[in-house]
């Protein structure tokens, strides 16, 4: 699909031009990544046509969805999108199962038990979304989105609610849903596995502007080392073991353990970002 | 008591309101729908045109209406040439006055419930492939119970009660025009208080009957959280 | 207070009497009989009531809210008039009976004097049962007024007060109907209590039935009693 | 053709609607607040009560209002106890008796906006430590203009239109109770038909004016989303 | 402060009883952590007085602000608490500094411009919540909340919708506020970085009950090695080079590259989630 668009906002530092070109091959999954406010919604609101560009082209398969200079632009309804707002926008009226078969062209009942299932929400089926966590909204929107059988999945930030283990899952069952229903999915995601787990394509975002695109492991990472090893982290704690200091510096959800002298722990501070660094490191995998 | 002209009085009341609750429900809904959803420069001109026959003592307005519906103005004369025949002095031209005298009761509450459900639930349904129709009967309209609410009571009741327009229009012909507000009207006139009283009586608590079964049935659904 | 079918004629009684009293700006509150007597009943600051029949004045006699007993000071002629050239003059009231007279409207008999003369009077001529459907009624005499200038009738019944009233003189045909075929309108006044102290009420009141006035009523279209 | 009385009438008229419409609003906010956040058994007999006034015909809604208030009335009598005189046939029984006809085209409106309003916004100021007066002040009113603009307007529209209770009870004393519906009501009565339409006119043309300046203030405010 | 609660939910798997008994030293900052659905939002909002346990008591200093043994219930208002909802709640009628200053018991200028400085909001003070991006919205509703100077900040995922950078910053902000107004403050956050770098305690919840509690370090690491390590991660490539596979790792935000031969590639694919040890592993420390 074919994205050209540009479009004013106004964000927390002035005015800028929201100004992105995109060749995306069909059944791909594009992460967009960017600071907050850089404009990420707002492209995903112009795909789906609730909002305009001030110019633009978007081009899917051999629809065009809008094009500027040739007056087009489909009414949100005619572009096949399925859409996880960042605020959910559930139907109050409707019950977790009613939210779900709205989103389906004709009610499919089995479709409904799979999606439901998905997502953990059979016992929540009948419940309105206004008793609901904020987890399980999310969990009722993306299955609302995907419900649809869309050709492009709009998702913004649609597991950010969620406690890791949840969210594992589900980004598990959003790349099978992506294979199997080989769909366009663009993604926005402030969360680093989610973008390597999930995305093909990531496109970082910067006040407007696509600063920096490619594969995940060639946009985020700097370094290729295999037998030498660097990990940045924070220092959570700092205690005195006779007479070393044992720094517990927090790598991930890991907690590394360093000895270090008391030379080098005088310098060293709670909070303060590290690297930890190693030149012999021999790794071996082991499958959990 | 309740003789047969009684009945018939009282029953004629309801049907005038109930038909003219279904018609402003639906002529009220497409206008509440444009104010509420589009913006355009005459707007307030539009939102002021919709409040205008309140302004009207009913007895004016159904003046101006005889006015208009007399076979020689211009309305009256084109629906005479349509149909062969006038509605003034007709269950018709009643259903129309009321209809006209009571519009802007449907159409505020329906506006204002319409600017009350947040852009992104429409917004949402539209994604999801739902038409204009379809979004505002599935998704707008559960979503304003209490607006709706207050349009279809309001409007109800006022059609019951009202008889300025009606005693204009009417001209109480007894078992087609002559409604119970009217017919209370003419016993208070005549200083026949008790059957003023008795039909007064009789409108209350059928009115306050079904109001009450509609504020329950309402109660049901939507039940307030005591903040 | 008067009600509404006499105030041509009240507004010329007025200023005739302001100019012979100095009582100027005598006010009047015109409504419905049956409204200001349900207002006078709980106390309505009203000085003297101009009723269009005996029946309200009585009532409020009974009650005990008038001076004296209520006295006629004029009687209504009840009249057909018609704005759609329905020939009254030629052929009388039996032409309500044509095809040409589809819609006939009268004042409501139940609240209105002019009403009850009305179907008194179709009924003595033995009309009434068979004009019944094309009766429509109008809530007042002014109101079934409006439905005939309006041509929204073909003719009506009406007060010979309203065809001589200076907007309507001179339009439309109208006949009196036999006067022997309905008990009289009587025209019923009453000194209120509230008035009984006041000069100029009292006074009005007196004046009401001097020839002067006689004269202005009776050039208004009522009887009065000499003219009995 | 402007003579004074004529002016006095105008003004009487506006003067009216507006301190009704004032005085609708302070009394109708705690009731509809009432009814919007608050949950209990009776709550649709209560709700019923409110939209009963509209039920009867408005000329027996003053014959009753007369009754009531007449000094051997209970509350009439109460009032001439404590004031020294009657509220019949003077300018504050007549925005009394506005006040109870127009009682639910204030309070309809303004509670289903309340329930419109999301209770997480409540929530907010509570835990800001806002209290209940300063929540509905700050926070409520201003997130539901829609409803509380579709109330007063309903109001305003309806008091300067309504003439059946203000005749019944006001008694068309010139200056103090003879208001513009009462006049209209009275030059068609007397067949001045001129007359009745130029004060129709006037009424017509300073409201439209008024409405015209409100809801163009208003759409500044509240843009629709062109949806 | 002393929290007992005990209440009837209705969760995905049924009806389950919240029921956690904490007893915090003032000034501490506490993470809640656990599952969607878990009772964590439950908890802060009834600490804030917007619901009732069924049973209870809270105490926080020397107020109680509930306790159903006595019948004591302040009202939200009485309770000093900042609340930041996870759907934000901010009032559409104000703009960006109008709901701050709303929160503050006396309007102040000074404290308004240092919030909105902190939060990077300065640009956006005059503009409506509708017009603001996610993210911009979640950082009014924490300046909002601290805008009270409230004895307790009660956060409820105030920083999810945030790009890493703003977040850090925030993270860093929160601490110093923490510590220079010395509140009480409860997080909850699905972050596993966030909740090590902020809080002294975190308690686990699941289906209402308290699992686990701890500091931080104590809860979450189950293994404390300095001379060996393992990182847990996930395939994200698989690539041959010559004779050997090159596999890469997902580990926290880092790629790392192992060597393995065909034999051990043969089983690895894409997506699996591996274990990356190191026998011989000398760290070092480098402050950034
Ligand atoms: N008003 C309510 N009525 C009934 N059940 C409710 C209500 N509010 C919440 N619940 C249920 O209580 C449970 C706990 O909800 P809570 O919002 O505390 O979860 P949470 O731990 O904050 O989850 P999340 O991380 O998804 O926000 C959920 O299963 C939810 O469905
Ligand atoms: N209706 C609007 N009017 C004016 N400016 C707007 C409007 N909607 C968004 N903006 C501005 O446009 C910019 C981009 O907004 P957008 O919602 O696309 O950001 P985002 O990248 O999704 O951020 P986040 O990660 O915080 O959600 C923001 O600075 C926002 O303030
Ligand atoms: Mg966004
Ligand atoms: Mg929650």
């Amino acid at each position: 699909m074919i994205l050209k668009l540009e479009k004013r906002l106004k964000g927390s530092e002035g005015e800028f031009l929201l100004n992105v070109d995109m060749d995306i091959p069909e059944g791909s999954f594009v992460t967009i990544f960017g600071r907050s406010g850089a404009g990420k919604t707002t492209i995903l609101r112009m795909i789906a046509g609730l909002e305009k560009p001030d110019r633009g082209f978007i081009k899917v398969g051999n629809s065009v969805y809008y094009d500027s200079s040739a007056g087009i632009d489909l009414p949100p309804q005619k572009r096949k999108v399925g859409f996880v707002f960042q605020d959910y926008a559930l139907f109050p009226n409707m019950t977790v199962a009613e939210n779900i078969l709205f989103g389906m062209e004709k009610p499919d009942r089995g479709f409904l038990d799979y999606l439901l299932e998905l997502t953990g929400l059979e016992k929540l089926a009948d419940r309105k979304p206004d008793t609901l966590s904020g987890g399980q909204k999310q969990r009722v929107a993306l299955a609302r989105a995907v419900a649809r059988k869309p050709e492009i999945l709009l998702l913004d930030e649609p597991l950010s609610a969620l406690d890791m283990e949840t969210r594992k899952m589900l980004q598990e069952e959003l790349q099978r849903i992506h294979r199997d229903m080989n769909l366009t999915t663009f993604l926005i995601s402030h969360d680093f596995s989610e973008v390597f787990r999930l995305s093909d394509t990531v496109y970082v975002l910067d006040r407007g502007s696509i600063v920096k695109q490619g594969r995940p492991e060639d946009v985020f990472v700097q370094e290729r080392l295999s037998g030498k090893v660097k990990f940045s982290g924070e220092i959570v704690d700092i205690k005195r073991e006779d007479v070393v200091y044992i720094v517990s510096v927090l790598i991930g959800n890991r907690i590394i353990k360093v000895v270090a002298d008391p030379a080098e722990a005088e310098d060293l501070s709670i909070g303060d970002r590290v690297v930890v660094a190693s030149k012999a490191f021999n790794p071996f995998i082991i499958r959990v | 008591m309740f003789d047969q002209q009684f009945v018939e009085t009282i029953f004629l009341t309801f049907r005038l309101a109930f038909i003219t609750t279904v018609i402003l429900f639906f002529a009220g809904l497409p206008v509440a729908y444009f104010l509420a959803y589009k913006d355009f420069r005459f707007k307030p001109v539009v939102e002021t045109v919709v409040s205008l026959p309140l302004v009207l003592p009913p007895t004016v307005l159904g003046f101006y209406l005889i006015v208009l519906l007399s076979p020689e103005g211009f309305l009256g004369g084109l629906i005479e040439k349509i149909s062969g025949h006038s509605l003034l002095f007709t269950f018709e031209g009643l259903v129309l006055g009321s209809v006209v005298y009571s519009f802007p009761f449907m159409v505020h509450p329906l506006q204002s419930g319409f600017s009350s459900i947040p852009p992104s639930l429409i917004e949402a349904s539209y994604t999801l492939g739902k038409s204009r129709i379809e979004t505002l009967l599935k998704v707008i309209l559960p979503n304003m119970k209490p607006s709706i609410l207050t349009g279809i009571v309001l409007t109800f009741a006022h059609t019951i009660g009202e008889f300025g327009v009606v005693l204009m229009i009417g001209g109480s012909i007894p078992g087609e025009t002559k409604v119970a507000s009217i017919a209370i009207y003419e016993e208070v006139e005549a200083l026949n208080y008790d059957r003023a009283n008795l039909y007064a009586l009789v409108l209350f608590l059928i009115t306050a009957f079904i109001l009450i079964v509609v504020y329950t049935v309402n109660r049901r659904f939507t039940r307030a959280q005591n903040l | 207070a008067a009600s509404a079918n006499v105030q041509y004629a009240l507004k010329e009684l007025i200023s005739d009497f302001g100019k012979k009293s100095g009582c100027e700006g005598v006010k009047t509150v015109v409504a419905s009989s049956g409204k200001l007597t349900a207002q006078i009943e709980r106390g309505a600051p009203y000085h003297i009531f101009l009723s269009a029949d005996m029946k309200y004045p009585l009532y409020l006699y009974r009650k005990g809210f008038t001076v004296e007993k209520p006295r006629v000071y004029a009687i209504g002629v009840l009249v057909i008039w018609s704005m759609k050239g329905i020939p009254l003059r030629e052929k009388g009231p039996m032409v309500l009976l044509s095809d040409d007279v589809k819609r006939i409207a009268m004042p409501n008999p139940r609240n209105a004097p002019y009403g009850r003369a009305a179907r008194e009077y179709l009924s003595r001529i033995g009309l009434f049962d068979k004009v019944r459907k094309k009766i429509i009624y109008g809530e007042s005499v002014s109101q079934t007024s409006q439905y005939i200038f309006k041509k929204l009738v073909d003719v009506g019944f009406t007060a010979k007060s309203v065809v001589l009233s200076p907007r309507m003189k001179g339009k439309g045909t109208w006949i009196e109907v036999d006067r022997s075929k309905y008990s009289p309108i009587k025209q019923g006044v009453v000194l209120l209590k509230k008035g009984e102290k006041n000069r100029c009420a009292t006074g009005f009141y007196r004046y009401l039935f001097t020839p002067d006035a006689k004269k202005i009523l009776s050039r208004f279209g009522y009887i009065t009693d000499e003219q009995n």
